[in-house]
């Protein structure tokens, strides 16, 4: 993946959602949202297993299916193929809902437009007038999920933060992401600030600073 | 005797009137009732509201019903997808209305239009745009938004297998908001792949009981919206 | 059945239960309560097919199975053996009354303990301190059911009218009858107040109206 | 590795606490877990506040746990039922509180608890007794009450069949409260008939998703409750 001259390289998509999956703790159910979310089912660490849940109707979602045997009505909330795995169940949305809504996914991993100090989320709109607002499940999700993890790149492809002092998105939920993956660092968010816990190789705690729109709390 | 069956999908749309609410299932294509939709573009209903998670794609289906002009307001929580152009342009062009619903609160809205409960309270949207307006009430340490039912005149559901009692199973993720639309509707038109004789389906695993859905079509091919769109079809 | 010197007959149980089951049209889901209600299961009329609700979680409940053949756990609302015809779904609680809050059940056959003349029921506690009272499905039933028929002697064992002007028992729902099937007469709840549709065999109207406790409107 | 077997019921209710909200499954002797709640009696726990359509009967299951005056509260539909004496006696003798509450209300309360709506408006028991005190609101041209979502600590819920990661089929009308009390509790306890290999459950007829199930156990010929109070049995 090419990234401009000045900006470092740090992790890549895959190794952020490698490094992510890390923090999933074995028997976990866990929703992905689309994008580079989407990548983290690849990790499931050894000795661990995690049941996916899919908002449209599936706990229990496996891989890609091999050409020829996609189902167009077995799908993801990205309505890409999927497959179920062995004691899989489908559900309808309102009973699919019911376990997010409920508390019942430990872990929802998703995308970011803006992430502000205090876990802030916005990831559905820009707010600009002609475009067409779409909200799907987010909102549910990250009020619903017990834990919530972003993985983004660090920055927009121009450079601008996407961790930032207060988001000027529209948000999707106040005070609700816990922890950040980004290409730099793994950012938690914790009551006394956005605490750096781990760095990209190569990457000093500087440099992270330097593409964050508010104060990080350093390395412990 | 209870029989549902309608012989055509023409015949189980002519009394939807203008100004109805309708409510749609399928997640993307996928529980998607093609046929049925395109039963409604022939009969000519229009000023209608939609309840539907989506848009549609390319021009058949949902998608061509609102290029007809026939849709006056859409009721959804992601109207645009890959491939859905007709909804963007009439929207861009304030031709057609949007409600935009967080997709938990839209299936509890549903879900709660087919079981009497009027109204309730969920944590989702607080503290954003999508709640704006709305009442909101502290329980426990928790601030939560006060959502309403929505109930349909007519509801478009598609199935795998039903009975003549209305008793219907689907296909994996095609079941998405199909049994909640066909509780929450005063008519629930289903078109099913296969009927079967009452009593072929397992008791315990029938998944929306025939008292919810009024009538069942058959139709026992049905189309696959993305193989149209791929082949640029448009509908009529 | 045996009955007090001075009580007219009028129609037996059976009867009583038949009269109500005529007035259940083609196609009905149907709630029968405990008591005389259930033996309208008895009497559909030729011609029709019947849908019969039990809230405990069957849609399409049968008869009673033959002896030996009972499951103790396909039960009826009052706790009894039945079967589950051909066409049979099982359900949760939840489902099952969403179905019933829902409007969904057509009609719904009650017992009771007193009706007024506005339609007011009473049928789940006296009201006695030392009473344990217990409430079941009977008050989502009066207000979730399109119809509510009740079957009910028409005065209690000592002669008390149940058609009261008002009752005095607690309330299982307000304004929620419509029809009352009596062994005196058929009784409607209409606008202009109780209105004496039919009268049994060898029942006049001064003698249904001499055991209740509000004025009827005559035979039409 | 996901593996939620215990190996006997016993070991499955051990850390349930003093003071515990409890939702026992079963309509009657339907779907009531009598291994469960005898392995619960062994365990001690007291001052408990059961949730639960009845209250059972005889001296055995349910009966017997209130018998043992460990349960504080019931909150139920229906207290009293043919062979039930244990409840009645100590709630005249002021011996235990009783919260009645409609069965379609219980229902949905549970159900809300699961679904993380904390509150619905209904249009039951207006106009009663059991309404008196309640929160009332119009909607339409219909008064409803506000009612409050019911969680619990633990369920105690009976199954026909579960495999290892929790999902759950039922036996007819056993099925019940089960489903919903599995999805209210924190820690739902299931004992199960049998326990099949993952895959065995068709995944269109799971009845409770295994997201909703934190402990099974084999329990493969549970007592019929009938037949112990026929017999005039009593636990412990």
């Amino acid at each position: 993946m090419s990234r401009e001259n000045d900006q470092p390289a740090g992790w890549t998509r895959l190794q952020m959602a490698e490094r992510a999956a890390l923090d999933i703790p074995d028997g976990s159910y866990v929703n992905l949202g689309i994008g580079i979310p989407e990548l983290v089912a690849q990790f499931v660490p050894p000795g661990r297993e995690f049941i996916y849940h899919t908002e449209n109707g599936l706990l229990g979602m496996g891989p890609t299916p091999p050409a020829g045997q996609e189902d167009v009505e077995l799908i993801n909330a990205g309505k890409k193929y999927v497959s179920a795995i062995p004691g899989a169940c489908f559900f309808h949305h309102a009973d699919s809902f019911a376990m997010i809504r409920g508390r019942h996914i430990d872990v929802c991993v998703l995308g970011a437009m803006q992430i502000s100090r205090e876990g802030d989320l916005a990831n559905w709109s820009t707010g600009e007038p002609g475009a067409i607002p779409a909200v799907g499940g987010a909102m549910d999700l990250v009020l619903g999920a017990k834990r919530i993890l972003v993985i983004t790149e660090h920055t927009t492809k121009s450079l601008e933060p996407k961790i930032v002092e207060r988001c000027t998105y529209p948000l999707t939920g106040k005070r609700v992401v816990n922890a950040i993956y980004t290409n730099l660092a793994v950012i938690d968010v914790a009551p006394q600030g956005l605490a750096v816990r781990e760095l990209a190789p190569g990457i000093d705690f500087e440099t992270v600073q330097r593409h964050t729109g508010t104060r990080l709390l350093p390395t412990r | 005797m209870i029989d549902k069956r309608f012989e055509s999908a023409a015949a189980a749309v002519t009394d939807l009137p203008d100004g109805a609410t309708v409510m749609i299932g399928g997640f993307g294509e996928a529980g998607s009732p093609i046929e049925l939709i395109h039963a409604l573009i022939d009969q000519g209903a229009k000023d209608l509201t939609v309840v539907s998670n989506n848009t549609g794609s390319g021009r058949v289906g949902l998608a061509a019903l609102i290029a007809q002009g026939r849709v006056r307001k859409m009721i959804c929580s992601f109207p645009r997808t890959a491939n859905s152009m007709v909804f963007p342009e009439l929207y861009r062009a304030g031709r057609i209305e949007l409600e935009l619903v967080p997709q938990g609160t839209l299936a509890e809205r549903i879900r709660c239009g087919g079981a009497g409960i009027p109204a309730f309270y969920t944590p989702t949207s607080v503290d954003t745009p999508l709640a704006e307006g709305k009442e909101t009430r502290v329980f426990g340490d928790r601030t939560y938004v006060l959502e309403h039912a929505i109930k349909a005149d007519f509801s478009l559901v598609k199935c795998k297998r039903a009975d003549r009692y209305g008793n219907l199973t689907y296909n994996r993720t095609a079941r998405n908001f199909g049994p909640i639309m066909c509780a929450a509707a005063e008519i629930a038109i289903v078109q099913a792949a296969d009927i079967v004789e009452l009593g072929s389906i397992d008791p315990e695993c029938v998944v929306t009981p025939g008292i919810f859905v009024k009538r069942v079509v058959h139709v026992p091919d049905p189309a696959h919206e993305s193989r149209l769109v791929a082949e640029g079809r448009s509908y009529p």
